[in-house]
């Protein structure tokens, strides 16, 4: 059975229930180097478009994201409501009509959902943000599906590459986003950003995992 | 956690609802997206202004929304800055035809939505321009980081750039003018005690009896440094030296002096800081011709205060004593 | 305790040369005894208003001087009333010769000091007629106890009965204005936190996290009752119902609504009980025909609210729409 | 050597020094059913009464008295300046020109000083307030001059009856001044005002014994 819209569908509910989980671990994150409410914004966004997938059946992979894209956009705000936003949008201008997704397919959407932030946000590797778990995750990704992984094995990949970005946010001093203000406070606390950019690509890797393997998600 | 409230979801909501219900002869609150207008908008031939942000900030922006100031404020949910569908509507409804200036403290968050809804807005084609406030000296600035926030100098400029558009001015001129007030203004701000944002639950940091935090932003960041707690005198000094010292102001400077209080702050100790700073400031040959005392941008229930200066020229003035009619602020109307 | 002064004893002192500096075109600050009179002062053949109490309610009662409201403030010290020497001295400096009203809230000490004044200047020959507010109804009246506390209806009252001197009214007619506002007029207090007076360093009353006291006055007395947090709309009902039931307020009613912070409460906070107290206005048929929301009377930096309702008719909304023009309200002007 | 104004202005000092020392304890006794400030309110009018002994040497004891009084009526505000101005000055309009004082007119000027404050306070005996300890104390006076007590001893009597007055006010509840509000909330407090009451007389005794005995004060 292929990767297609449902599995992607099904995939985002699981990552809605996480990111209501980790709702108030990301939130106290924010609370130390930022305005503790990256779990309350992100909360939001996903509840936002877990509602909306009850009433639409996205037909592709591109359109899932879109709408995801889309819904975070119009109800996260914050700095991190159009990042994500641009992420999934650019992911999802990559997949284009394919009704399937593969390896290759996911490496390219990481890419591109990269890039895009990079481009909206203009921080850069190091500057203690979302960026530095969304790059490393994305080159991860590219080696992989180079290597011949399915969409499983890249998402575990950029999982795996994004935890270590997250953690390694932690002695660097920010420069992009709220926690710059803090100048050499915010150092040896995670980046927030980061830390949901991790858990959300555990989460679509655990869902790709049990897909693969057939478990329910 | 110690609020007037029922439920930490719906303050905006209900808190937006007393206000229109309190103020309708002046504001129109939308819904689906969430945006509130000046009576009688959109008015034809006048460059209309939309500002936004984070709730929590009260009366900022909603409280300035009207005749001479602003013709749109966006509210986020607190703390966090609004979307581009809420920005995009505000922006579509008030354009009289004259274009649209977009005021956006400096925030990464609010930068970003902003920007989305300017393209979305171009995109159908309206004309909007944008001035970024980043007055905050407290926050080291360079190009390579998010920059100074905006903060006190926000309410100045919405009331000049507003009196700008109302004699008239067309949206170049009306941009050039609010640019030119960010380019003259400086703040910084300091608390005793932070707030506690309804979701959280729990204050924003924590300081000793014996503390204060100095450099603290509006959304209850921490600031630059915890201090031990000193006089007023030395508060004021502390700020206004890192202000005055950051455009910098010299003798002679005529100026606009504008002490704000975060939420929490009683009026006497405002206008004890504001004393403080007159003296210092005529110490230092600096004019005070303009005053601005009390909660006009605040961060909850915070207990602390921000000193804003701005340099005033004849055109400041005359911008600055042109009558408004906000909640806020009120003037010759 | 955290506050921004220099010190506990010049903070009032300090405050009020803010105030003049800031307000130079509304006020003038008079020393030796202390008291503030509006620009102006004396206008002839107007009777002239006369307010006082202690400092810490601000902008309670000099924010009121002005046209259209007060020709006089007497601040005490913190939660402290005033001298006889100095509401003497201003009702002389203000008296233009159609006699002088003295508002006085209904606190023994308040009362005592405006008497004795009031006889000193009778003993010089000038007019002096008074109207003692009461409107607090978390205290139980009798004609055995010191009555009532003046709160939230005196900054009605002010309002008003300085409308109707400035209209020309004689000392009888805004005497009996000003008494014909306390007969209509009934509020209530609530507190979340207390306040700390800056001489004894220590907050007035303690509570515990998940409690509230209910009948606060406005000098950091305990209230009648403490009780367990609750949310907004069950707070907001346990006020108006007392309010309500009190005057009583019935179905049909025209009335003025007043949601005042108590110095410390976020604006968001008292929208929000405004429209929950609306919301239940509307449930019991009564109408809120005006409005008036944010801090007007406060305890310093107290957390909480009080509400205040007013039975309006013509002559009221009529007076209540006056121009005004002091520091804390300013409208037409 | 008789208790002429010299006498009386020394008792006034060491009084403003009493009034100094008890500022804390009064205002916390204030804090408990009142706004917390009445030691402070006397220490400023004390302190406002010794600075103005500096300029002046009034030469009856009535006059020592009226510049207690109107000092005092324009330096404490609150509930007590005009009390306590009260008393002082119909005490003063007893003790006229005479030179000295006696047990006599000492019991005189402390009924004159009662029945002052009730006339402005209306408040009566039992109400909790400084009533309860002048009342009793202007009693016991008048028992003390009719037993032929010179001026240390009404005054002993005086101040043992205040201090017991105010003892007594505790358990009440407020019917007067700002304890009023409290309603049952006042019952199990001493009233500041009463207790300040007892400290004057206490202090007022212990110069006049003092002086009794040739004993500096
Ligand atoms: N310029 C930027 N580029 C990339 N990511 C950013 C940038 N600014 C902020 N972020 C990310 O956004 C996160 C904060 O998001 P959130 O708390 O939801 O928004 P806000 O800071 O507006 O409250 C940060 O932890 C960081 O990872
Ligand atoms: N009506 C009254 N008659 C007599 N004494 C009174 C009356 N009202 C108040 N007092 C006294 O005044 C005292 C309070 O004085 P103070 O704290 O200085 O003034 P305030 O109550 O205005 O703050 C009370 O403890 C009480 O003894
Ligand atoms: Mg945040
Ligand atoms: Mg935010
Ligand atoms: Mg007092
Ligand atoms: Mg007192």
């Amino acid at each position: 059975m292929g990767y297609d819209a449902e599995s992607l569908v099904a995939a985002i509910r699981a990552l809605g229930a996480v990111i209501a989980q980790r709702r108030t671990e990301l939130t106290q994150l924010d609370q130390e180097i930022g305005d503790g409410d990256h779990g309350e914004n992100l909360a939001r966004g996903f509840s936002a478009v877990l509602t909306k997938l009850r009433s639409t059946e996205p037909e592709t992979p591109a359109k899932v994201m879109a709408l995801v894209a889309t819904t975070l956009i119009s109800t996260v705000g914050g700095a991190s409501g159009p990042l994500f936003g641009t992420a999934f949008l650019r992911g999802s201008t990559v997949l284009g009509g394919a009704a399937e997704l593969d390896g290759a397919l996911v490496a390219a959407g990481l890419v591109a959902a990269r890039d895009g932030v990079v481009a909206r946000g203009k921080a850069e590797l190091g500057d203690k943000t979302m960026v530095d778990a969304l790059s490393p995750a994305a080159d991860a990704a590219t080696k992989a599906a180079e290597a011949g992984a399915d969409v499983a094995g890249v998402l575990a990949a950029a999982a795996e590459a994004a935890a270590a970005g997250a953690a390694a946010t932690a002695p660097l001093q920010a420069r992009k986003g709220r926690a710059s203000y803090l100048g050499e406070r915010s150092i040896g606390h995670v980046d927030p950003g980061a830390q949901s950019t991790a858990y959300i690509l555990e989460s679509l890797a655990a869902s790709a995992a049990s897909h693969a393997t057939g478990t329910a998600v | 956690m110690k609020k007037i409230i029922n439920d930490p979801a719906t303050v905006v909501d209900e808190a937006l609802d007393g206000v229109a219900a309190a103020h309708a002869d002046l504001l129109t609150l939308h819904r689906n997206p969430t945006y509130v207008t000046r009576a009688g908008a959109p008015i034809a031939g006048k460059v209309a202004l939309v500002s936004g942000g984070g709730s929590g900030h009260e009366p900022l922006h909603v409280g300035y929304v009207g005749e001479g100031m602003l013709d749109a404020a966006v509210p986020g949910a607190v703390f966090t800055s609004p979307t581009p569908d809420q920005i995009l509507d505000a922006t579509k409804a008030v354009d009289g035809g004259a274009g649209v200036l977009h005021i956006v403290k400096n925030y990464t968050g609010d930068v970003l939505n902003f920007e989305m809804a300017a393209e979305l807005a171009e995109a159908e084609g309206l004309r909007v321009s944008a001035v970024v406030v980043d007055d905050d000296v407290a926050v080291q600035d360079s190009t390579w980081t998010a920059g100074r926030r905006g903060v006190g100098g926000t309410v100045l400029l919405e009331k000049i750039a507003g009196a700008a558009a109302a004699r008239g001015d067309d949206l170049d001129a009306v941009t050039a003018i609010a640019q030119r007030v960010n380019s003259q203004v400086r703040s910084m701000g300091m608390a005793l005690r932070a707030c506690t944002v309804p979701h959280s639950g729990e204050p924003s940091f924590n300081l000793a009896e014996d503390e204060m935090e100095i450099g603290i932003g509006i959304h209850g960041e921490p600031g630059r440094e915890t201090r031990k707690l000193a006089p007023a005198d030395e508060i004021v000094e502390i700020l206004l030296s890192t202000i005055v010292e950051d455009l910098p102001f010299a003798s002679g400077d005529r100026t606009l002096l504008f002490v704000n209080g975060m939420g929490g702050t009683p009026e006497v100790e405002l206008y004890l800081a504001y004393n403080s700073a007159r003296k210092y400031l005529h110490g230092k040959g600096i004019e005070v011709e303009r005053s601005l005392v009390g909660n006009y941008i605040t961060a909850l229930e915070m207990q602390g205060m921000s000193i804003t200066l701005l340099k005033l020229d004849d055109e400041f003035v005359e911008l600055w004593d042109a009558p408004v009619h906000t909640v806020a602020l009120r003037r010759g109307l």
